[in-house]
This record gives C-alpha cells, structure tokens and sequence, in this order.
C-alpha cells in the first residue's frame, strides 16, 4: 500500500490514474488531497506519505532544502496553462479585461494567482487592474465567482476552465508571461521502496499521461 | 509596533469593524430569534432552529457558497437588496454577513439558554404589576439574561474575528475592503516562510479577542454579583 | 356585586369548580393547604387561563370564556401579593418597589410610597437587592410593591404569613384602610381565623376545589356548625360604636345600648367598630357575678345549645348587643342546668379580646 | 449543654453577635423579621461560615474559629427544615423525601416513610414534582424531606408558617415527640407564641443580632417584662399529671394537688402533660364564684402586680398548681381593691385552653 | 442510496465516527471545565478561559497548524503520548481531537451558562442532607444542567459534523482514515464538476446533524416538563 499526497486540483484524474493502477497491480493506493503548503507541512511533521505531488515547485523546494524529499526521484511531472475566462454570454473572443471584477486566485500566496500577477506585470496590466482583482483561497473559488457571473472576469488554469461550461476562455496567457505552471512530484525521503517506485513510474506512463491529457493537462517529457 | 505593516493594520482594523458590526447587527437579532425559540412554539419552529444552525453544520466553504448564492450581485436577495442601496458582494458588509451567519448559531445558543433559565414566574409577577409583553422582555427578561447575552456576544465576537472559509468564498481577499485577519493569515500559510509573519497576525487577533472575553467575563461577573445582592 | 367568580378548571388530581359573588370590601378564600385557594387567585389575576368561566370586577369582565373576552394580565389594573414573593432580583428593593408605577395607569389610589415604605419597615432596605433580604423583608416588600402600583384589585394570597404578630397587627389596619377608604375590592387568601375575622367582609371557605361556606363575615363565622379551621376559629361579630375613652386607657363601646369596656382603640367616639369575641373566651353564668376581674357582664337569653361528639358546647346568647357565642363544656351545661329560653350572663373580659380582632366597622 | 453557640459575623448594614447556651430539647429562636433568626441557623448548618465563633451540639463541635475546626454541611448530619422549601425541582415528591436517605448515616430515628408521608397529608402527591405543588403542599414535602434524613440535629426554620390550623395542630405533636422520643435537639425559628409555649424547652429571643432574653420556656413566657410579640404570648406553662379521662370528654389533670379539667387529652394517665394558660385567658374573683360555666378555679394568693403604661395589668397569683399569670385591667385591680398578699380565685376556663397549648411534659 | 458511492459511505461513516467520539469525550472534560469555570475563582482561571476559547478565535487553519506541530509524531505532547500508545497524527483519532478542540469552546459556554443558572441554595439544600460535593454534582446540578449538557452536545456535534479547516490541516484527507464528510466534500469542490457530489454530501451531513438538533430539543423539551411538574 502506498499513499500519495498531492495537490487537490489533481484529484479526478489522480483517482482515475488510482483506479487503473490497482487494477493492474496488487499494489493500494491512498490519495489524500488538500492544499500543496498543508501537505508539505504534514510531510514535514512525519506524515504516513510515500509520494508527494505539488501543485508549484516551491513546496517541493521547501521540502527538498529539508532534506524532506528523495531529490533523486523528483520530476516535473504536468505542465498548466493560465486562461482568462468569462461567463459563456456575451461571446468575447481575446485578452479583453472588460471593467468589473477580475477573480484570482490569492495573487500573493496561491500558486495560480501567483502566476496570473505575474503574467499581468509582465503585460503591463497589473497596475491597472490590480485594484479589479478579488482573491479567492483557491482558484476553484475564482472560477465559481465566474461562473455565477460575480465577476465578469477571471485567471484560472485550464484545466478548470476547460470543465466548466459556464464559462468560456477568452485569451491563454503567452507561457513566458509567467513562470512555468510546473507540478513536481517526488518520493517522500525514508519511503523509498519498490512499491513507491512503481506507482512513479506508473504516473508517467503512457496510461497516466493520457488521463492527464484529457483533463487539460500538459504533459511533461520525461527528461529529468 | 514596527512588526507589521500597514497592510497589516490595515487587516487589523477591517477585522475590528467586520467583527464589531458582524456581532452588533446578530445581537438583536439574535436575541429575538432565541427568545421566540425558547417561548413560543408554532408551526416551523424546528425547520427554523434548524436553518439556525445551519452555518455550524456546514463547511464553511458551503455557507460562503451559499451566501454567494443567494446575496451576490445576481443572488435572488442580493440583486433585490441592491436596489435599496445594500450591496454585500465584494464589499466588508459582505464580510460581516458572512461573520454573522457564522457567528449566529452561538450567539443564538447562549441567550436561548439563559432566557430558558428565566423562571417565568418573575415575568407574570411584572404583568401582574401592568407591563406588557415588551416591557416585560424589557424590564424582566433581558436584564436577567444579560449573562447569556454577555456569553452570546464574546462567542459571536471571537467566531466573527476567527472566520474565514465563509468569508474569503462569498467576498474574497480584496486589501483594505474584504482582507480580514484569518485570510491574511491563510495567505502567509500558503507560501514558505510565510509563518512568521502569519504567527503575528495570530497573536494579534488573540489579543483582541481574549481582551473582548476578559472583559465580558467582568461585567458579567458584576452583574452576577449585583443580583446575588451585595 | 363586586367580585363575581364563575370558573371550572381541571388540573390533573384536582378539579375546581368554584362560584362565588362577593359585595364588595374584601373577600376573603378561606381553606386548607391545597383546596385551590392559590389556583382561583391565579384565575382572577389572569395567570391561569380557566377551562371554563367567568370573572368580573366591579362590571368589568376580565374573562369570559364563553365570549371570548380576555383581558391579559398587565391590562387587569392588579397589585398581586404572591404567595411566594417573587421579587425581582435584579432590582434594587426600591426599584421593586416603585415597578408598578413606571405603568402607572388612571385610577386606583396614588398611595405615598414613603409613607407605605414606613408602614412596612423597609427604609433601611431600599438599596439592598432582594436576595440578600431575610424571609419576612422579602414579604413585606412585595406587600409593597403590589400596593405601590395603582392597583384597583388587591389580590393577597397569605401576605402575613411570614411576619410576626406586632407587624402584623401594624398591617391588619392598612388593609382594613384599602378596604374601607379606598374601596378597593380585595381578594386576600387566609389561613388565619383572626385575620379573616377582622379584615373579612365576606368570606369564602373552599374545600377541595368546591365552595363549602360563603356569606358575610360575621354570619360564616357566628354559623356553629362551621369550624373548618378548628374550634378558635369560632366565634361572634358584634358591630359597636365607640363610645367614650377613659382615663384609665379603656375604650367604653356602645354595642346595641350594652356598654363594652375595652383596651384603647385608637379611634373618635361615635366610630363604628366591630369587635370578634371568640366564643372560647365567652363565660356563662347563672346568676349576675359580683367580685370578678370580667369587666363586661351581658345578659341576655340562651338561643340555641350545640352539641357534637367532643366535651365542647356552642350556646348561642341573644343579648342587646347582638348574638354572642360560648364554648362551653357539656359538664358546665349541666352543671349550670342551661337550656334555650333561660336567662343568663356572659362574662367578657375585657383584655380577652384581642387587639387583632378589633376592627373597623 | 446540648446546644452551644457563640457566634459572631458582619454583614453589611447588619452585625450579628449571639451567644447562648441550651440545654436538650427543643430550642426555639423567637424575634421580629429581620433579626438575625436565619443566619444563626445557617451558621449552625454551616451555610454560612462566620467570621468568628464556635458551635457544637452535644459534644460534637460542628465548628470552631479559633481551633480551626470546620464541619462541611455535609457531614453535620442535619435535617434542615428551609424558610423558603428549596425542593429539588428535578426530582418528584417521593424522591425528595427520601434524597436524605441515599447518604442515610449511622443513627438519628430511622423514621418510617410511610408514617411521616402520612401525617403530613402528602400520599397523594408522591408522584408529582414540586414545581405544581401548592404552597403548603411543598412546606410540608420540606419537613418531610428533613424529617427522613436520620437527622441527629433538627433546624426549622418557621416550618409550619404556612400551614392552616389544623395541619399545625396534627404536626406541633410529631415534633414533640422528636423532642421527646428521640431527643435530637431541635432548633426552631418560629413567630408564634402557641408554637412556642407548646414546643419550647427554651427559648432564645433575639433582637437585631443579639441575645435579649434567653432561658427555660416556662421562665422566658411567664416573665411579665417579656412580651416581645404582643401581649397575647404571655402566660405561665403549668406541669401536670393526667389523672383521669371522664365520661363527658373531660381529662382531669392533677396540677399539684390541684385538680384541672380540660378537654380531652390523649395520653394515659399517669403521664406529665404541660399546659398553657395563656395570661389574657384568666379571671379573677375575690370571692369564690359559683353559677359559672367555667370549671377550673384554683384559690391562691396575688405574688406580685405588674402595671404598664396601658390599662392592662399583669397579676401573678401563687396556687397549689404553680403560678399562674392572669391580665386583668388597673379598672378591674382597682374595683376589686387587688393588692399584695391578698387571697383570690382565679378562674380559667376548660375550652379557653386551646388543644394547641396543650403539649407533653 | 446508489446515489452515493463505496468512498462516500466510507466518509459518512467516519465522519459520525469522528463526531461520536470527538462530542463523548469532549463531555466530561467539558463539563468539568465549565463546572471549574462557573463555581471556583482561582489564579490562572482567565488563562484557562481563554485557552479553551482558542479554537473559536484563531482560523482553523491556525489550529490545526498548532495541533499538527503539538500532537504530531515530532511533536512534544504526539512523540509523548505515542509510547503510550495514543497516536493522533494522520488517524481518525486526530480528526477526532481537531474536532473535539473546535467544538470544545461551543459545549463549555453552553454548559457554563447551564451550570451558572442553577440557584446555590439547592445544592446548599443537598449539602445539609448529607450530600457530599461529588454527590451535590450528581443528583442536583447535573440533572439541572440538563438542558445545557444537551445543547453543549448538540453543537459539539455539529460542529464536529462540519468541522473542515483543523482537521485537514492536521490529519489531512486520508481515505477511510481521515477523510471525514467536510474534507470529501472540499475534495469535491476542488474539481470541475464536482458540485453535484459535493452537494449530495452537505446534504447527508445536514440530515444527520439536524436529526442530532431535534433528538437533543426533544429530550431537553421532555426534560423542562418534567421540573416544570406534570
Ligand atoms: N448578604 C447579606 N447582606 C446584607 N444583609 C444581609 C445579608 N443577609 C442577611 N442580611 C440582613 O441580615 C438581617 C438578618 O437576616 P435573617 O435572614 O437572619 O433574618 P430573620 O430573623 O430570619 O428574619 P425573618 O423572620 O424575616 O426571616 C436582615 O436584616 C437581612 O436584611
Ligand atoms: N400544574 C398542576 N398540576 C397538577 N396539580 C396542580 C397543579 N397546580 C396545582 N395543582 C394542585 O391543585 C391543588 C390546589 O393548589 P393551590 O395552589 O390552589 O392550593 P392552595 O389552596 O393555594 O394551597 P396552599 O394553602 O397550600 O397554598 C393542589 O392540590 C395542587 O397540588
Ligand atoms: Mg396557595
Ligand atoms: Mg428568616
């Protein structure tokens, strides 16, 4: 048995990958799900985990400076994609902020709102509309207020807007207009084991890569 | 003191006013609904005590949800109140909404529990001597109860500088208008290295909160000892 | 009348049906522990809402279950005296006091409050809270506060029970002053021969929920076959005007052209008074007594001879100062060979009568 | 000493300072509202810790300021008889009365339940709880709850205030025989005089927080200068004999040699019984009366004549039976020319003596 | 219910697991500490005041935080208490412990305001029958406080049915272990499309927990009138 912490966001397809996993091996897996910085912090606190998957690289490079981590089974393993998104109506096509409220993720602390300002500085935008900006603790929150059409604009990932039909995407951000939306994962030091070692592998099968595929995500070349 | 920074204080004093008006506008208000809980019985009376405890029930992040529902700009009482100049979304009334429905399941609690202590027999004996029933509850009931009110409003005081799930997903985190301490917080908890900073904004909202408690506990403690008589 | 009660009320293990009309004056209940005495208060105060029935005060209907009338309790013009104080303990006693009048209503009589505060002995109190007040403060207080408010109906139930004697002998007047002056009706429960006898001017014995005996004062109390309090309880009411006062400190009363000599009352000559003789304090001679301490010898003609199971004898005296009462023992009847029709003496003493059953007339 | 209490305690606006010695029996605290009753009380149950003093019931010091030695209430092995009932709201009737029993201690008289249930009329009751008891149903419930607790020391405070006449004169015996039978000491707060003379082996009378008259019953109510509550307490306490139960419901009772006719009494013959002849109750004649109803007239000699500001004087007349106080007024002293030395008659009526004043010897 | 999947049933289960165990043993301490807080005045009492209202004060966040760094396997108390056998950090027994802590403060004040409203002069009235203070404890104030012992529960365990932010913070989100009905339905929110689950979840909670409600008004109804005296 081996338990995976990782990202919320990653829940679906994590369980699908899960479920097509136990069905090949005789190998169980516990998901636990929560916020990247919650799990980092359990992990430091000794929790049961044997993989940990983040949602940024910088609590995977907290736990690394630790010591926390098996640095040598670390991988970038999904790539993410920043969109601006609307409600479905009226139909907008480009980087058009419009005037209201702009929801973000917190642009300070959150991963995805961490990047969404810094696409906007990079484009210049961020001293204009910073005052528009409303800040959710997670961009599942941001993408809500857009969908109930609170906001008329939003920045979230993707992968969310791809799932929800309420919205539509307007413009993707220019990938250079922020740093890499990288999930790292890793084997959680001390838990190296053959078990843990094949369930990394599977997440960068082909199997795996296909789910991830399908929920928005880029898939990273194993190249690391 | 040099340890925080003006958007520190200025959480600081957000909070104070979300959590100040949060707890003024419950306290009638919850008063009211205790006091029907606790003496009248009519049809609905359970669907309401449960509506009551709803928020405590919930996860917060549901309550916030559903108060974005229902108070947003397109919410069906949102939209309607907006047109009487009342705007929650995105706003600190927002917020306070948000610390008031949190908060009011405990406020509720402590004064149903002390009206139910009242012995109604002091409240016939001031009909007996001509007062109404609202000079009864004025007279009689409240004064009596003031320890449950005392207990009612720190509760709803210290839930109000506590909350955050309901608060950050009905009015997010927008500085100096929504940016409550417990969102502060959380962001300084999202990022490496943030706990230091975080830690201080905790000491800060404890102090405020134990200074509220210690002094409900001493008038409440005055009023005790008034009516034991000395 | 005054008071009118119709009222049914069933409470589990006891049903009270109860009618009584009463002129006014005070009204006393009258009856042992749990005969629903507090239970008919509690109606006419409107605490309880009776099954069935009708109440009405002076042509005010308070509640009339068959017309729908109710009148609610703040509306009912009341200075309730509980049976058990019920002070307010958040209230200073002087708060407690002056309650009443923050919902000062027309009418009823606007009593000075120092004046009451005097009568009952609790200047010294009025900044105190009631919980830490002794039993009898707490009593009087609420005395207080119940004739503080206005009230046009008094409703008593046991106000003196916890006080002493020379207290209550201070209050029995006020309430003789309510009754008279004031003509407030009073509803006042007792448990109490004396206090029925000289405050009552009507009396309602109750048993069980059911009333037993209800008349004036005087004729419940002078019936012989009435003893429901025991044989103290027993006794005649003579109506008398004061006469003279003497320089000795008696008080000679003119009953009927009898003259009656008694301690000081503190009333003018020509005053009505009544004055209850007990009918164990009553002795009966044959021939005129010379050489006794008795001041006051009646004569008059035996009436009525009642004998029951006990040693004990009621004979009733017709004499010019109305119907008088003995108990005497059967062996004394004998031995005195009385019988109804003969001529005798009753022999009064004069301190025998007790300053708490002398009363206004 | 059975009872000892030096006991001092400052409360606001009330200082309290008491200190009395009483010998077994039944020790009654006699005063006006307000002057200190209670706190003694709660100090000997130990409610109320005092600032200074020491306290012990035969032999056992149930507290001791000096010595540092404090009994918890718990361990006092008290039945306490509250002024204001302090039933447990909780618990029904029946298992109030029996709340004592559950921590039921070595000795003190294991009272039969179903005795005591029964003379205090609460058979019915035993289900319910107290909050729909009337007020004397719940007085009662509250001497029988401190009743059954094998109390080894008995307060009352004012335990029969609230109850009629008749359930006072069927509860006065069953303390007596507490006093008696068992001889726990009792401590009784009472405002009555009848409660007193029949109950009373001493009597404490206190005043604003001090002592004022303290002594044997029979001592305190015969002195002349002591009338605290009215005139009407005074009178003298006669120690009898029964002698014989006639025919016609008359006990004769042998007072000294002297014979005393009474209604029945209900107990043997041979028995002591005391007897109450309350002052107000006596005539006085110079001349040995006859034609009179009343059947006890013992010849003696005036001891001494107590005259006051008022018209009343108090005469102390020495006879075979003991001394006997008779109020008569300075008229009558004067028409019968009354002095010193000088034989007289003095008369008392059979039924004049109430059942009530009639106790155990 | 098909509507409802295998995990799901596993987190309802847990969850009033968690709830059961979080409100039982929270009880005694509760009481004993409202009791403490009621009827004694001793040096440290405002401390212990305000350290059980902690957890209303500070985000969830914060405490789980806290819990994590107490009671984990690194941490001072966690490392203690796990040579005794008591492990907390990633068990339902955690879940347990940040649920009782959060709802700790909720059953005090209830339980206090209970405790506060009992009339000495009964439990005087215990003591001179012979009733020890243990006693006087037991067959007096106890059964009074009655009403108060059932609303300190009922919310406890509504608060433990609805508690998010400290458990996932200290035991995070392990199926069958630590996933209690809030973090699933966190989980839930956290993905497109998972509202339609998240929902059916927050209904069950609000079933269950609403059930507890009227269960506790009914009990604390029965109670009241029978001192009432029928
Ligand atoms: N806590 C207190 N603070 C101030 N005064 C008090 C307190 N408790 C009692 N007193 C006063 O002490 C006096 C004696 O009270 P206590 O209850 O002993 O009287 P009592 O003799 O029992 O009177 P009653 O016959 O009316 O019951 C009263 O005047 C009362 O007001
Ligand atoms: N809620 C109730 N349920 C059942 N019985 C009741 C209720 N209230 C009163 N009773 C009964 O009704 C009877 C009358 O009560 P009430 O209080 O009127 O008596 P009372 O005449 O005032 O007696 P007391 O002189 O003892 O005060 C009592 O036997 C009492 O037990
Ligand atoms: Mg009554
Ligand atoms: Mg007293």
């Amino acid at each position: 048995q081996i338990t995976v912490f990782a990202a919320a966001s990653l829940k679906e397809s994590l369980e699908q990958i899960a479920a097509s996993y136990e069905r090949q091996t005789s190998d169980q897996v516990r998901l636990s799900m929560a916020g990247s910085s919650t799990l980092a912090r359990q992990i430091e606190q000794g929790a049961p985990a044997d993989i940990y998957l983040s949602a940024n690289p910088d609590w995977m490079d907290w736990l690394q400076d630790r010591g926390l981590i098996d640095a040598a089974t670390r991988v970038d393993l999904l790539r993410n994609r920043l969109v601006l998104i609307a409600p479905t109506r009226p139909r907008i096509k480009g980087l058009d902020f419009g005037d209201g409220r702009i929801a973000m993720a917190l642009v300070d602390a959150v991963p995805a709102g961490i990047y969404g300002k810094a696409a906007l500085e990079t484009l210049g935008e961020w001293p204009a509309l910073q005052s528009r900006v409303v800040q959710t603790d997670n961009v599942r929150a941001a993408l809500a207020l857009v969908a109930l059409g609170e906001a008329p604009r939003g920045i979230v990932y993707q992968t969310d807007a791809l799932a929800e039909p309420r919205v539509q995407v307007l413009a993707e951000f220019p990938a250079d207009s922020h740093p890499p939306i990288i999930y790292p994962a890793a084997i959680v030091a001390g838990r190296d084991s053959p078990a843990s070692q094949r369930f990394m592998a599977y997440l960068l099968s082909d199997q795996a890569r296909a789910i991830f595929g399908a929920a928005g995500f880029a898939v990273m070349q194993a190249d690391r | 003191m040099s340890w925080l920074g003006p958007e520190e204080w200025q959480a600081v004093a957000l909070s104070l006013k979300v959590s100040f008006w949060a707890t003024l506008v419950a306290l009638p208000l919850g008063t009211l609904t205790a006091y029907v809980l606790a003496r009248h019985s009519f049809p609905g009376k359970q669907a309401l005590n449960a509506l009551v405890h709803l928020p405590l029930i919930m996860p917060p992040v549901v309550t916030g949800y559903l108060l974005l529902l229902t108070f947003g700009t397109r919410g069906a009482l949102g939209s309607f109140l907006q047109e009487w100049g009342l705007v929650f979304a995105f706003r600190w009334t927002g917020a306070a909404l948000a610390a008031g429905v949190m908060a009011f399941p405990l406020m509720v609690r402590a004064i149903r529990l002390s009206i139910e202590a009242v012995d109604p027999k002091l409240e016939q004996a001031a009909a007996t001597l001509g007062a109404s029933r609202l000079w009864v509850f004025v007279t009689v009931t409240l004064p009596l109860i003031l320890p449950g009110i005392l207990a009612g409003t720190v509760l709803a005081f210290a839930k109000a500088m506590g909350e955050f799930g309901a608060t950050i997903t009905f009015v997010s985190n927008i500085p100096g208008e929504t940016r409550t301490l417990p969102t502060a917080i959380y962001g300084f908890l999202q990022v490496p290295g943030g706990e230091g900073a975080a830690l201080r904004l905790v000491v800060i909202s404890v102090v405020i909160a134990v200074g509220a408690l210690l002094l409900s506990e001493f008038l409440a403690h005055r009023a005790a000892r008034r009516v034991a008589g000395a | 009348m005054s008071l009118s009660v119709r009222l049914s009320h069933r409470l589990p293990d006891f049903d009270l049906d109860i009618r009584f009309d009463a002129p006014p004056g005070l009204t006393v209940l009258f009856g042992q522990s749990g005969s629903g005495k507090t239970t008919v208060v509690n109606a006419v105060s409107g605490l309880l809402r009776p099954d069935s029935g009708r109440i009405s005060v002076e042509n005010r209907v308070l509640v009339d279950t068959e017309n729908r009338v109710w009148l609610p309790p703040h509306r009912r013009k009341l200075g309730y005296i509980f049976q058990e104080g019920r002070l307010f303990p958040h209230l200073t006693v002087k708060q407690n006091l002056l309650y009443g009048r923050w919902f000062a209503r027309a009418g009823g009589p606007a009593e000075d409050p120092d004046k009451v505060i005097d009568l009952l002995g609790i200047g010294a109190l009025l900044d105190r809270r009631p919980g830490s007040l002794s039993g009898g403060e707490k009593q009087r207080v609420a005395i207080g506060r119940a004739l503080l408010a206005h009230p046009q109906l008094i409703l008593a139930d046991e106000p003196l029970s916890a006080l002493d004697e020379p207290r209550k002998a201070e209050l029995m007047p006020y309430f003789e002053r309510l009754r008279d002056e004031f003509t407030i009706p009073i509803l006042y429960v007792s448990h109490s021969a004396t206090e029925v006898a000289r405050l009552a001017t009507t009396v309602i014995a109750i048993d069980r929920g059911r009333v037993r005996h209800q008349g004036p004062a005087a004729e419940v109390l002078g019936d012989p076959g009435f003893r429901p309090q025991g044989s103290r309880s027993i006794g005649a009411i003579l109506q008398a005007k004061v006469a003279r006062h003497h320089d000795d400190g008696l008080t000679e009363l003119d009953a009927g052209g009898a003259s009656l000599f008694l301690p000081h009352i503190a009333r003018d000559p020509g005053q009505p008074v009544r004055v209850r003789i007990t009918a164990h304090d009553v002795v009966l001679a044959t021939t005129e007594p010379v050489g006794l301490s008795a001041l006051n010898i009646l004569s008059g003609t035996v009436r009525d001879i009642r004998t029951g199971d006990g040693p004990g004898a009621i004979v009733s005296v017709d004499t010019r100062a109305g119907r008088i009462l003995a108990r005497v023992t059967r062996r004394s009847i004998t031995a005195l060979n009385l019988s109804v029709g003969q001529p005798c003496y009753a022999v009064i003493k004069s301190v025998a009568v007790a300053p708490e059953d002398i009363g206004k007339g």
